[in-house]
């Protein structure tokens, strides 16, 4: 067993958390940030076969380096296949050939739901965030979502300012009424743990937590009456061997 | 067919007031040489359309060029917002910004009804979301200029069409063009292929003009009786990158978040680096 | 996943009687060797699809193994006419043949609907043929049944939906792949990306198996996870080409006229070339 | 002037009718055997920057022998862009982009639709004919239309089988009706000499014949009562250079 070093920052267990959410051979379209991170982490760890797809029309990638946009060079030079922004919505992602889809937040509410567009009102916001991008059809079409974002009261919210991208909708049945293919989110991977719904209610309870961390303290930065799942358990922490693939990539993106 | 022209030239003849203008440009080969020659050129009352305004259409917008924006993610990749934009449709600044907000996909497929001489294109996207309507949720705006339900004649099922983009002017950037005026570009080819098809004019940037194109692997090839004007711009898409020539300035894009912060301090880049420069 | 197997196996896993079956091919990479080996396997009952059935179906047909031909342009291309397939529509001969039938542009946007996961697709198309009824004109046949009219929701334009095509199976021919099953082919490249990505299962027959797969002008690229399963079939698309490897035999396709136009000597060809012929 | 030999054929004399119509600089979505000679005929005399397209998705071809199927690889490896099926009819054919397309039929009526598809009833036909392919796109999107076929009293009907191809549909304004966006057919080129569409009928009539053709020959082979066009012309013969440079590519294409 490796050691597990106390000295891991925030966005490191996010990103390792996350990554072990990723089985081998599976496909993924991954976002930039720390979706990209998880997913190239996986593949550089416990997953050397799984396929990342940016929409940037590059499927099958395997950059040495993080790249800092979606679409940097790297991402290119070392696919399987580089295909136009039209085919990489219309042929890959539509048809629910991905199996899983990354997405982070600026609000989410307790059914999954995520707004990435405004602040406020829509006409008139308070913050103009920067919009959808490929979010919307990401959580309609992927067979399973991933969301990663911190676990504030600002962002864990009773309802979201806009619905970007839709999670549960308004609860059980609302994505079959809508005719959206894909199962929808099943982890929220914060900073203090990791949300998956209740196969009954479609809510976000708490079913892991890092270690230090409360249930008190989840609730604290939640936004909604936060439950813990039955057998809530506390997530193992990065390893060495974990943390020391990661920082290697995070060092090289900086060169 | 291609005139081969210089880029003052080219964008002297092709964009005009009022204009509907797609810069287009996935993260690579973003056309910025031919987006500051827009604003030297003092073009108001545009249209922008884009994917990802990105840095190219923030200066655009805080240069005071754009009535309205057509776009799909507007923010300053992996840095974060872009400011000239967010001023503009927060507190009016230059100008009041309408806004006409899809996601990708249906700003992708909204080109491909364009180059396919189609109305609309259809696409499984939008349901469910605040994008549906102009206005967002709880407030009784109009519907959504460009999005509607279609329903298969086959199944019944509902789907969502979108509009087709037909721009007056598509302006995109390439690696080469050929002395015929054929022109190749490669690596992420996004939607500059279907920005150019669907549009009624078209602008293109590269690095150089060559004798011969030599075939390579990922290229898009747009036929010179497919493009209005050709110019050379060496280093037309930076701080965005040129697979093969140079590559992403990082630091620029970082650079960009405290430059654009500041109405005076953007003021101040706008005459040093637009106005300031000498014409291409 | 992609499974490299012998053709004899990936047929016999992938093709059953009854099954809707896909070979394509655009005149160039025509899967002849999995065609034959469907006949040797002596499955029944198939909907065959395909833009232009060639040489291969007619083979295929006149062998009894096609209930239906869903089809765009069925000719001996610079020859002349498919006489089996003539003999079956004409005399029923060996069996009554099915035909539902399209343009090019119907069936490849067919195709492209069902590589995009969506129910139909849209086209300017057939308006004034007699191909939007089943039975042509004068006659009151029931509506064609893959054609529909579609209104345009923003402009209220008419237009032409195709439903989609997702076949049971897909089976073309490429130059390569490599060792892990990714797939390449080039030059005219046709429809098979779609065809692949529209069906359920699908068989590509390769040149060549290779250890990595170098970047080709032009190439299209099917990861290993989309395809089911690869068989090393060199020369597998004689009597047509495989660019960078042999040329169209057109002395084989004006030969074909005379092996076709009896049933005697077609019985004679299938039992010698198919029946005779040792299994690959 | 070249001198005018007297021995042509038939095809020749037709192909170079044809090649002549196409003017140089023009995007021409080109069909196997006449349509190709004449399209490569005319990109070797007076149309060097003819741009050739034919439906295997290879755009301004350039082959220097004639292709025996319109997917030859002498097509994709002279061309200046080779795209995929569907892109070359949605991007290039339908939006109206090519100039001028080139059908065969094997019966035409006097509004220019064509049979490609049966003689006799569809369900139980005398004879079953290839289909459509390409042409009821080319015919309904492309700018113009040139039309070659063997004049003959069977291929010259009042009423075609089954209309694979819109003309005229049934006179004025049929096209506009069904939303056509291309002006239809300018020219039915034939053994005999050239049928053009009267301005304001849309009805075929004789515009011009070849050296020693009469119009009772042009009418006996005829369905229907052609008309001969005001200002009806005799047509040049071929010219030495342009019969060479013909055999020149037939030649090679046997090779």
């Amino acid at each position: 067993m490796s050691e597990h070093p106390a000295d891991y920052t925030a966005d490191e267990i996010m990103t390792v958390t996350a990554a072990r959410a990723l089985r081998d051979g599976r496909t993924c379209f991954v976002g930039i940030g720390l979706p990209s991170g998880a997913a190239n982490l996986a593949r550089a760890t416990h997953a050397p076969g799984l396929v990342l797809i940016y929409e940037s029309g590059t499927i099958g990638t395997k950059p040495d380096r993080l790249p800092l946009s979606i679409g940097d060079g790297i991402l290119a030079e070392t696919a399987d296949a580089v295909v136009s922004v039209p085919e990489i919505f219309n042929y890959w992602l539509q048809p629910g050939r991905i199996d899983v889809g990354f997405l982070g937040a600026a609000q989410i509410d307790k059914f999954g739901n995520i707004n990435t567009t405004v602040i406020g009102d829509y006409s008139d916001p308070k913050t103009r965030l920067p919009g959808a991008g490929g979010a919307p059809e990401i959580a309609a079409s992927c067979r399973e979502v991933i969301v990663i974002v911190r676990q504030t009261r600002r962002a864990f919210v009773e309802h979201v300012d806009f619905i970007t991208s839709v999670g549960y909708g308004s609860g059980p049945g609302s994505r079959e009424r809508l005719g959206l293919t894909g199962a929808g989110p099943g982890k929220i991977i914060t900073d203090l743990g990791v949300l998956e719904p209740d196969p009954q209610t479609c809510e976000f309870t708490a079913t892991g937590l890092y270690p230090g961390v409360t249930l008190d303290q989840a609730r604290e930065r939640t936004g909604w009456d936060l439950a813990a799942a039955p057998g809530l358990v506390t997530l193992p922490p990065p390893t060495a061997t974990e943390l020391a693939a990661l920082r290697r990539f995070t060092t090289r993106a900086k060169e | 067919m291609a005139e081969i022209v210089p880029l003052a030239e080219a964008i002297g003849a092709a964009v005009h007031d009022g204009d509907a203008v797609a810069m287009e440009g996935f993260t690579h080969l973003i056309p910025f040489a031919a987006g500051h020659e827009v604003i030297r050129q003092r073009r108001r009352d545009l249209t922008l359309i884009r994917m990802t305004p990105d840095l190219i259409y923030d200066q655009l917008i805080g240069a005071g060029c754009a009535r309205k924006l057509v776009f799909s993610w507007g923010g300053n990749p992996g840095v974060g917002s872009l400011h000239r934009f967010r001023d503009a449709v927060e507190r009016s600044w230059p100008a009041p910004l309408e806004i006409e907000e899809h996601s990708h996909a249906g700003m992708a497929n909204r080109y491909v009804a364009g180059a396919s001489g189609l109305p609309f294109a259809m696409l499984r996207g939008y349901r469910g979301t605040g994008l549906m309507e102009a206005g967002g949720p709880g407030r009784d705006g109009p519907q959504h200029p460009s999005i509607r339900a279609v329903t298969c004649p086959f199944t019944g099922e509902i789907l969502t069409a979108v509009s087709a983009l037909n721009p007056d002017v598509a302006i995109v950037h390439a690696q080469r063009a050929d002395t015929s005026g054929n022109v190749q570009l490669w690596g992420i080819t996004g939607i500059q292929k279907e920005a150019v098809l669907a549009a009624r004019r078209s602008v293109v940037t590269v690095e150089e003009i060559v004798p011969a194109l030599d075939p390579r692997p990922d290229a898009v090839v747009l036929p010179a009786w497919t493009v209005s004007y050709v110019a050379a711009a060496p280093g037309g898409s930076r701080p965005s990158y040129a697979l093969g020539y140079y590559d992403r300035d990082n630091d620029a894009y970082q650079a960009w978040d405290q430059i654009s912060r500041d109405r005076e301090r953007f003021g101040q880049w706008l005459d040093t680096e637009i106005f300031g420069a000498a014409r291409v």
